[in-house]
């Protein structure tokens, strides 16, 4: 009873951050807010075993990406963020579709069913602990995503600075 | 599944309603998020740990795309001075 | 627990290309002469090539595939990162941005769309077509001081986030529904477990069109297309309009053809509207274009619903025709492009049609080979356009779609309109103002090329069309 | 092999006719562009090479048999079981020597009047040639599909580079008008591809039987191409505009042999692939025929512009052909091809003639011109003649084709024959109204001072008098090429195949009657 | 040794001589050539005419011309009776107005042109009735056209002259166009087009019908008036004829040669060529006769009030060849082609006189004309003669033929006949009236033209006079082959021609023949002396009488206005339609209003949808949303 519970609140919460995250005329709350909307999310997953990955999620996004965001926001003037309208003019159809989206999808999803079952039992993830079996299969059976996702990060790096490069002549 | 669904579709909205590039990119976080929620739940549900591990590459995905992302937002402010997509539109037609 | 390395055979031109980017990425560091690097990534690229041949079979628990298939997209990519990078040379020295990562975040890019070619399984596919993405991303917006590539890179960047996103939320879904990443495994599951017809399978493999549909611009989801086009520098315009493609075109074939295999009707019955109105708004925007490269671009667009009518086909002939169309249009578009390319000097664009006015009567072996790629990219024969289109619609009468042909050669009648016109520019108005080329060995080089193949495929179509054929032998 | 005999000639004759215009344009790239008259002369030569390689074709041909002769017979692209398979019958070797004859005819008319991007003119011709040599020779669908679509892009920029004020429009209109109607016939070439069990061989294709459906469609596939390049009716316009538009030589090519390419491909494709529904089609075909004939021959007689006229007259002329290949006798098809070389001979003439005062002039206006047959007693006589063969005069060679194609009419159907001869009233009518305004009556002063023809034009014209004489007084010498390849054919439409026809057809039938 | 071979290609080289060498090295010497190939044609025909009366047919193909499945025809010859007659008009008479163009010409700056275009028109002429089959004759017969076209609008330059030649041209194309189709119903029905087994064949026919647009016609009276539409055309009878009158632009022996002795007759020979056929219908029979007989009545009454001495005697022409029509729709042929032969030589000899005063005078206008008989004795004397044996005074050629004619009509028996004997009757009387009022307007009373014209009349030379002579004769003698038979004649000519066009039945009496004769003759010379009285001495009767009757008058003076009701009725409605209709609204609104309103539209499309792509990223984004939404929704729907 409980751990359903706890989902309900979280689910409501992360909803409701959601649409504050995307809401709100301040830049600088969207961050907060969405950084709120991590922590939930972590914790979601938490109860769905994955420790590992709640880390990273707290790690990686609330520490890394958000913070980027934030660097990157004071480049905008937020006087004047605060001062216009925050929608684009057609954001109604957008409203629309994404409803329409949300729909079909919903509609689609009911007729979900869960595939076969795979190895990774709770109990042997408890067993061997979260980390090690994941980082066990990252580096054995993923290991070729994973240096493919290495290079997505070096040309992360490559691009950031290429781009973000004083120009070199005025 | 609900739950992902909702937030993917808010990202959506987001990314389809709002003028700030900087909070379309946080809309675009946030349809990932949901995937990821989508993912992990399956995963436990499926007993399988590949749906972890595709999000665990999602979140390295997410990180190099904000990387870039900011990066050209950036550069376009450095000639433009605006961080509002509906008054980027050099070209059209 | 030990560590063992899986077999690597297959996935040498992969590491070479990774260490090609690599190196270049060094090098960039001590090599002044930036010309030097172009060169190495040509001969890089060309041993890469070589270790393609003969590689075959799959690795890394079968998440990685070299097949014939995937060979033959590799050749195309090659080939386009070969010619890119000969109509680079001079034109981004105009350009200003002469820096060495150029040619690594190409090498990059090219790896990303090799490893789709190869993606066995749906997170590879994912990864791959990110790097590939967050390359082209950077190239879209190289010239960074030019607030047009800035917008291109943007407008590029943020669709790409959202479809990409779309993807993943289509491989989600299909994870759960199989419980698996593996293409294979998904493609016996469904025909196993009798998942044919349910909702959430389909709209997962909706999101796979959507995401799909987006690298190959295919209307509805084109949208950035003409902008990024128009704004990328021209050499990576060539770039795109053909590598991404062919790599959106690899995993489709890939991904439809085998992993949804047993709802072939279902995603036949989406891209045949996908098709057809790419060809519609493809041909017919087209023609209100007044910029080559935006012009190009739509044309890009109307190309990617003829290769879909291959894929439509979904039977062994259409995909290869559609890999023989990909191949041609390979040549075809960059031989467009480098011409775009050489009316590319210091302070003038040359992007407007009329400035081709009277380029016949300034520049006659230019004009002819314009001539030559135009009525390639009409389709009328004796050029190897033509052998593209006709494969395709003979696989598509094959499978039974007469009538999508009659569409798509309706369309072709139009897109003749305006390919002509450049025609009728360069040869039928005087010209009005003078127009320079920027002339280099390079640039020749892959005019050459391209108007050669154009004309060679056209006339003896035989070699290309069985070797698409025989890459889809173990398909 | 029985429908097929192979060159027995020390080369092969075809390939060398369309493939040495080929090579002599490739050569002319290679020389200076500033030295015309070599440019000209070596474009010349090949042209007349080609030519008399291609006699044999005329002497060596083998009266007695409707097979395809003088064949070359190579893979090409197995894959798609593409040949290079070339051969010609009775009904089309004519084709082919009036194509060799037609280039040389085209690069000596051209030869002081092109003025600007020389070089690229002459290639232009030659390959036009060369394609159209091709369209005519060849016997799988696809390679005739390569050369029918091939030809237009030099034909394209002969119209559009060379080519009168308003050449931009014309050219367009070409090239759309005659796109959409060869991308149906490929619709339908690929479909009957399928049909026939992956061939392109029409030797094979023409001896299967398609149900009568699919002949119905494709039928009106193959048509929406042929109709387009013959020109009949209703998709007439585009010819005017491109015969007043392009240079003379263009207009001859035009003329002379690009629309027998669609009277051509009615015989060689439409009516033996299928038989059954051009059978049910006959009566739409007169109609449009008729039609053609009438309307296109009203049209000429107010026209203001010498070259529209002429290709108005054109057009009419086409009427006769189409309605004679679709009265499916022995005296409609022959005549209906003889027709095709006639007036290849005669509007081709009449176009190189029209091209020497505009050379001198500059002027199509019919009202710049008068009194010419005074300054001008040579060229007179010689547009004479042609105009008389373009009457339907007989002793000349448009007697022979009009009177066949008329009897074929009138034997296929009374009204329509009936109808198709008050053409030649017409004809008579526009040509002579022609004739009397720019030869006859005051003298134009603006004509006053105009040399008369030169050698060259004398030369290029009078060996076309030569064959409206010829063919004229001894027709017998060009009908005996035809007789078995026509039989041949006629024997094909005449077996019925499927014995139900569809309503569309009865009532097509009804409203005839 | 196939010399009749000689006849038609004689002219035939001549012309290639003359058209190819005459501007430079022959020039004026052009009418050695064509003159002595025709005199060398004719003795060719003379010896092949006596041939035939030794009762030599011959009927041989040269070669074979065109083939066509069942479809073939050769070029080939048939000299009978008929075609030897023909042949000795044609180049007898032909022979005799070459030497008088020789004077009438000279000095013209064509001369050479000119013989080259008479000698191909003799070849034509000759290849016309001396073919076996309906082809040829159809060549011959559109040749002939085509020279006469070249002929008439030889002096090029008058714009008159241009249209004059067009006019007949297209003119003939009409009744062509009849011939064309009866040539093709011949086929069809026969599959020959040769004489001899369509002739033959011709009886099983009988009887047998067509359906023509709902109707049942006679297969062979279809047949018969298709071939007599191209006689109409070619002979100009109603409603055709316009074209002949006009045709006298062109000079004047080209009007003595082929508007009147040959060409114009070609028509009538065709339809005794045909007598198989014709007399197997009963209708076309009628419709012969009757259109002969009002042409011949029509034209008659025209030539009365016409002041150009040459299109008075056209319209003269225009009636006798009514009559000769009259003759064959009576069943008369052998009375036809005799009428043809005599007509041939007076008529030329009209027409050469004719040309003698033109020459003279400079003008064709008769009113201006007079007194010129002391100026020109020897023509006023032959064309006197020649009047006289048009009038059909008794003795000379044209009493005979034009008197066989009347009887032929009265005696056929028919109503038909009975009727059109009333139209020849009086057009006997018109015939000498106007053919006397010319002579005596032109030849006596006072010369009423300039004085410079006055300073400059003279007899004709040698060479055009000499011609004239033989003419006259053989206006006066060439009639005695055919005196019939209560005359004390022995109907030479017709028996001649029996073999080839039979010979009528008659339901009359001597006695009425005799009355018939009587009355004519009565009639021809009432007619000289009213015109006598009219113009010689109370010349303002025929001044008054116009006033009086100037409805009738105008009506006459304008030639019914036939060419008016055509140019009304025909040529305006069409140049309208093919402007305003089809050029206007067909061509350029409806199909090039398709053709160009297409890609309009389409492009107009393109400048719409472009619109869509409005720059903004987010608007893309929707779209993409949108086709998400629709995809989906489709796929689950």
């Amino acid at each position: 009873m409980l751990p359903e519970l706890f989902f309900v609140y979280f689910a409501f919460a992360i909803i409701l951050l959601s649409i504050l995250v995307v809401t709100r005329k301040n830049p600088v709350h969207s961050v907060l807010w969405m950084l709120l909307l991590f922590f939930h999310i972590a914790s979601l997953y938490l109860f769905l075993n994955a420790e590992f990955m709640a880390l990273i999620q707290m790690i990686v996004y609330a520490g890394g990406i958000l913070v980027l965001f934030l660097f990157a926001i004071l480049l905008v003037n937020i006087k004047e963020e605060i001062r216009i309208t925050r929608f684009i003019g057609a954001w109604p159809t957008g409203l629309t579709f994404a409803i329409g989206i949300f729909i079909v999808i919903f509609v689609s999803i009911k007729s979900f069913v869960l595939g076969q079952q795979g190895t990774y039992t709770i109990d042997f993830i408890k067993k061997e602990s979260h980390t090690k079996a994941l980082g066990k299969l990252l580096y054995t059976d993923f290991l070729y995503p994973f240096e493919i996702a290495s290079l997505i990060l070096l040309v992360a790096i490559i691009g950031a600075i290429i781009l973000a490069k004083r120009r070199i002549k005025s | 599944m609900v739950l992902s669904t909702a937030v993917f579709t808010i990202g959506v909205f987001g990314f389809l309603s709002r003028k700030n590039i900087i909070i379309i990119f946080m809309s675009i976080e946030l349809m990932l998020n949901a995937v990821n929620i989508n993912l992990i739940s399956l995963s436990h549900y499926l007993q399988d740990l590949r749906g972890q591990i595709l999000a665990f590459f999602v979140i390295a995905v997410a990180a190099a795309e904000a990387a870039i992302g900011l990066a050209i937002v950036i550069a376009l402010f450095r000639n433009k001075a605006t961080a509002h997509v509906d008054e980027i539109h050099e070209m059209k037609g | 627990m030990n560590l063992q390395l899986p077999p690597l055979g297959p996935i040498m031109p992969e590491i070479f290309m990774t260490s090609l980017a690599l190196i270049l990425l060094m090098a960039d560091l001590f090599i002044k002469k930036k010309e030097v690097l172009a060169g190495a990534s040509i001969l890089g690229v060309l041993v890469v090539a070589y270790t393609l041949i003969g590689s075959s079979g799959s690795t890394f628990g079968g998440m990685f595939i070299s097949d014939g298939y995937s060979s033959f997209f590799k050749a195309i990519f090659f080939i386009n990162l070969i010619l890119s990078v000969l109509i680079s040379i001079k034109y981004i020295r105009i350009e200003r941005v002469n820096f060495g990562e150029y040619y690594s975040l190409i090498a990059l890019s090219t790896l990303g769309m090799m490893i789709m070619a190869s993606a066995a399984d749906l997170i590879v596919l994912y990864l791959g077509l990110e790097l590939m993405a967050l390359s082209t991303y950077i190239l879209a917006g190289f010239i960074r001081y030019d607030i047009k590539s800035n917008e291109a890179a943007l407008k590029y960047f943020l669709l790409g986030a959202f479809s990409s996103a779309f993807l993943l939320y289509g491989i989600s879904l299909i994870y759960g529904l199989t419980g698996t990443t593996s293409i294979k495994a998904i493609a016996s599951f469904i025909s196993e477990k009798g998942l044919v017809g349910n909702p959430a399978l389909s709209l997962s493999m909706t999101l796979f069109v959507v995401a799909f549909g987006f690298k190959i611009a295919a209307v509805p989801f084109h949208m950035w297309a003409p902008d990024a086009y128009e704004g990328a520098p021209t050499s990576i315009t060539a770039f795109m309009s053909v590598g991404p493609k062919a790599a959106g075109f690899a995993v489709l074939g890939r991904v439809f053809m085998i992993a949804f295999a047993s709802i072939k009707f279902e995603w036949t019955f989406l891209l045949i509207p996908l098709s057809i109105l790419s060809m519609a708004i493809g041909n017919i925007v087209a023609l209100a274009q007044s910029n080559i490269k935006r012009m190009l671009a739509y044309s890009s667009i109307a190309h990617a619903g003829y290769a879909l009518i291959g894929v439509i086909a979904a039977n062994t002939d259409g995909v290869a025709s559609m890999m023989n169309y990909l191949m041609i249009y390979a040549f075809m578009n960059i031989g467009a492009f480098a011409v775009v390319i050489m009316l590319r000097t210091e302070g003038f664009k040359g992007e407007n049609i009329t400035d081709y006015e009277g380029l016949a009567k300034t520049h006659p072996f230019l004009s002819a080979l314009m001539l030559i790629f135009m009525f390639s990219l009409t389709g009328i024969p004796p050029t190897a356009g033509f052998i593209g289109k006709l494969y395709v619609f003979m696989s598509a009468i094959n499978a039974g779609y007469t009538w999508l042909v009659l569409v798509a050669v309706v369309f072709s009648v139009i897109s003749a309109y305006f390919y002509l016109r450049i025609v009728m520019y360069m040869y039928m108005r005087e010209p009005k103002i003078e127009v320079g080329t920027s002339k280099s060995g390079t640039l020749g080089v892959a005019l050459g090329v391209t108007a050669v193949m154009v004309l060679a495929i056209g006339v003896y179509p035989k070699c290309l069309v069985e070797l698409a054929r025989a890459a889809l032998s173990g398909f | 092999m029985e429908q097929m005999v192979m060159n027995k000639l020390s080369y092969p004759i075809l390939s060398t006719i369309i493939f040495l215009p080929v090579i002599g344009a490739l050569i002319l790239t290679l020389i200076n562009r500033s030295r015309e008259s070599l440019i000209k002369w070596v474009a010349l030569i090949f042209a007349v090479a080609t030519f008399f390689l291609s006699i044999p074709l005329f002497t060596q041909f083998d009266k007695s048999t409707y097979k395809m002769q003088f064949v070359e017979r190579h893979n090409w692209i197995p894959v798609w079981n593409i040949e290079y398979f070339l051969g010609v019958d009775g009904i089309s070797v004519l084709l082919v020597l009036l194509t060799t004859v037609s280039s040389i005819l085209c690069i000596l008319i051209s030869w002081n009047s092109i003025k600007i991007k020389v070089k690229e003119f002459y290639m232009a011709i030659l390959l036009t040639c060369g394609a159209i040599a091709g369209v005519f020779s060849s016997l799988d669908f696809f390679l005739f599909y390569i050369f029918w679509e091939a030809m237009l892009i030099p034909m394209y920029l002969i119209i559009g580079v060379w080519g009168g004020p308003n050449r931009i429009y014309a050219t367009i209109k070409f090239i759309l008008y005659t796109l959409v109607g060869s991308v149906l016939m490929l619709v339908g070439i690929l479909y009957v591809y399928f049909y026939a069990g992956r061939t392109f061989d029409i030797l094979k294709l023409t001896a299967l039987t398609y149900p009568y459906n699919i002949q119905f469609w494709l039928f009106w596939a193959f048509f929406a191409a042929f109709a387009v390049k013959v020109p009949m009716f209703p998709v007439h316009t585009w010819l005017p505009d491109a015969h007043t538009e392009a240079p003379t030589a263009g207009s001859v090519i035009l003329a002379a042999i690009l629309i027998k390419m669609g009277a051509y491909g009615f015989l060689r494709f439409s009516i033996p692939l299928f038989p059954d529904a051009t059978r049910a089609m006959v009566p739409a075909m007169l109609t449009l025929s008729v039609i053609a004939i009438i309307y296109a021959g009203l049209v000429c007689l107010v026209q203001k512009d010498l070259k529209r006229l002429i290709a108005y007259s054109s057009v009419s002329h086409m009427g006769f052909i189409t309605m004679g290949i679709f009265a499916l006798n022995m005296q409609g098809i022959e005549g209906g091809i003889l027709q095709m070389i006639n007036h290849g001979v005669v509007t081709g003439a009449l176009f190189m003639c029209v091209g020497v005062i505009y050379d001198r002039t500059h002027s199509r206006q019919i009202a710049d011109y008068g009194g010419l047959a005074t300054h001008m007693p040579i060229y007179a006589g010689f547009f004479m003649v042609f105009t008389l063969a373009a009457v339907g005069l007989p002793g000349t060679n448009g007697f022979i084709g009009e009177f066949l194609t008329l009897l074929g009419g009138f034997t296929a159907n009374k009204l329509v024959g009936v109808l198709a001869a008050t053409g030649v009233i017409i004809g008579a009518g526009y040509m002579l109204i022609l004739y009397q305004k720019v030869f006859f009556m005051k003298v134009n002063p603006k004509v006053i001072g105009l040399p008369d023809m030169d050698l060259r034009e004398m030369v290029a014209l009078t060996p076309l008098i030569l064959f409206v004489l010829w063919i004229g007084v001894y027709p017998v010498q060009f009908l005996d090429f035809m007789h078995p390849s026509v039989q041949h054919l006629l024997e094909r439409v005449s077996v019925t195949n499927i014995a139900e026809e569809t309503n569309i057809a009865r009532v097509f039938m009804e409203v005839i009657r | 040794m196939k010399y009749y071979l000689l006849i038609p290609f004689l002219p035939l080289a001549a012309f290639v001589i003359n058209i190819l060498f005459g501007r430079g090295l022959i020039r004026d010497k052009a009418h050695w050539i064509s003159c002595l190939t025709i005199i060398g044609s004719f003795i060719a025909s003379i010896i092949t005419g006596i041939d035939v009366i030794n009762g030599k047919i011959i009927n041989e193909d040269l070669y074979t011309w065109i083939v066509a499945g069942k479809f073939s025809v050769s070029v080939g010859f048939l000299i009978d009776p008929l075609t030897a007659v023909m042949l000795f008009v044609v180049t007898g008479v032909g022979s005799l107005i070459f030497i008088y163009s020789i004077g009438y010409m000279h000095g013209d700056k064509g001369y050479y042109r000119f013989f080259s275009y008479l000698s191909l028109f003799i070849f034509f002429m000759l290849m016309l009735i001396m073919s076996n089959n309906f082809i040829q004759l159809y060549l011959g017969w559109e040749g002939v056209g085509l020279c006469s076209y070249f002929l008439i609008g030889f002096w090029y330059e008058k714009k008159a002259a241009a249209d004059a030649g067009k006019k007949a041209f297209i003119t003939n194309r009409f009744g062509d166009f009849g011939f064309a189709l009866g040539v093709f119903m011949i086929f069809l029905t026969f599959g020959s087009v040769h004489y001899i087994p369509v002739f033959s064949e011709v009886k099983n026919i009988v009887g047998q019908t067509v359906n023509i647009l709902g109707y049942e016609v006679n297969l062979i009276t279809l047949i018969a008036l298709l071939l007599f539409c191209g006689a109409v055309g070619k002979s100009a009878q109603i409603p055709l004829h316009v074209w002949l009158p006009d045709a006298m632009e062109g000079p004047t022996p080209v009007s003595a040669l082929i508007h009147a002795a040959t060409m114009v007759t070609a028509g009538v020979f065709m339809v005794a060529r045909c007598n198989a056929i014709f007399n197997l219908s009963q209708v076309a029979m009628n419709v012969v006769a009757i259109v002969g007989g009002v042409t011949s009545l029509f034209a008659a009454t025209i030539a009365v009030a016409q002041n150009d001495i040459k299109r008075v005697i056209a319209y003269s022409t225009l009636s006798h060849l009514g009559m000769m029509f009259l003759a064959c729709g009576v069943g008369a042929y052998a009375a036809g082609v005799f009428h043809l032969y005599t007509h041939a030589f007076f008529k030329a000899l009209l027409f050469l006189a004719a040309g003698s005063v033109i020459h003279a005078v400079g003008h064709n206008d008769i009113q201006r004309m007079g007194g010129l008989r002391k100026y020109m004795p020897i023509t006023y004397l032959t064309m006197f003669v020649a009047a006289l044996s048009a009038g059909g005074i008794p003795g000379l050629a044209g009493f005979f033929s034009k008197d066989e004619i009347i009887w032929s009509a009265f005696a056929s028996g028919s109503l038909v006949g009975k009727f059109v004997w009333v139209l020849v009757t009086a057009v006997a009387f018109f015939t000498p009236f106007y053919s006397f009022r010319m002579i005596f307007l032109a030849f006596h009373g006072k010369f009423r033209g300039t004085h410079h014209e006055e300073h400059h009349l003279h007899e004709s030379p040698p060479v055009m006079t000499i011609p004239l002579i033989f003419l006259a004769l053989g206006a006066i003698g060439v009639g005695w082959v055919g005196i019939p038979e209560i005359l004390g004649g022995g109907a030479h000519f017709a028996e001649f021609l029996k073999p080839v066009l039979g010979h009528p039945e008659f339901h009359g009496t001597h006695a009425q023949e005799w009355g018939i004769m009587g009355l004519s003759t009565t009639i021809a010379i009432s007619g000289i002396i009213i015109a006598a009285i009219f113009y010689l001495m109370k010349t303002y009767i025929p001044i008054k009488l116009a006033q009086q009757l100037s409805p009738i008058y105008r009506l006459l003076f304008n030639k019914y206005y036939v060419d008016e009701l055509y140019h009304h009725i025909l040529i305006r409605p069409i140049l309208w339609v093919s402007t305003r209709f089809i050029e206007g609204i067909t061509d350029a609104k409806i199909i090039e209003g398709i053709v160009n309103g297409v890609p309009k539209t389409i492009g107009r499309f393109a400048v719409i949808l472009r619109k869509i792509q409005s720059g903004v990223t987010q608007h893309y984004a929707i779209f993409m949303a949108a086709g998400v939404f629709i995809l989906v929704a489709l796929i689950l729907w």
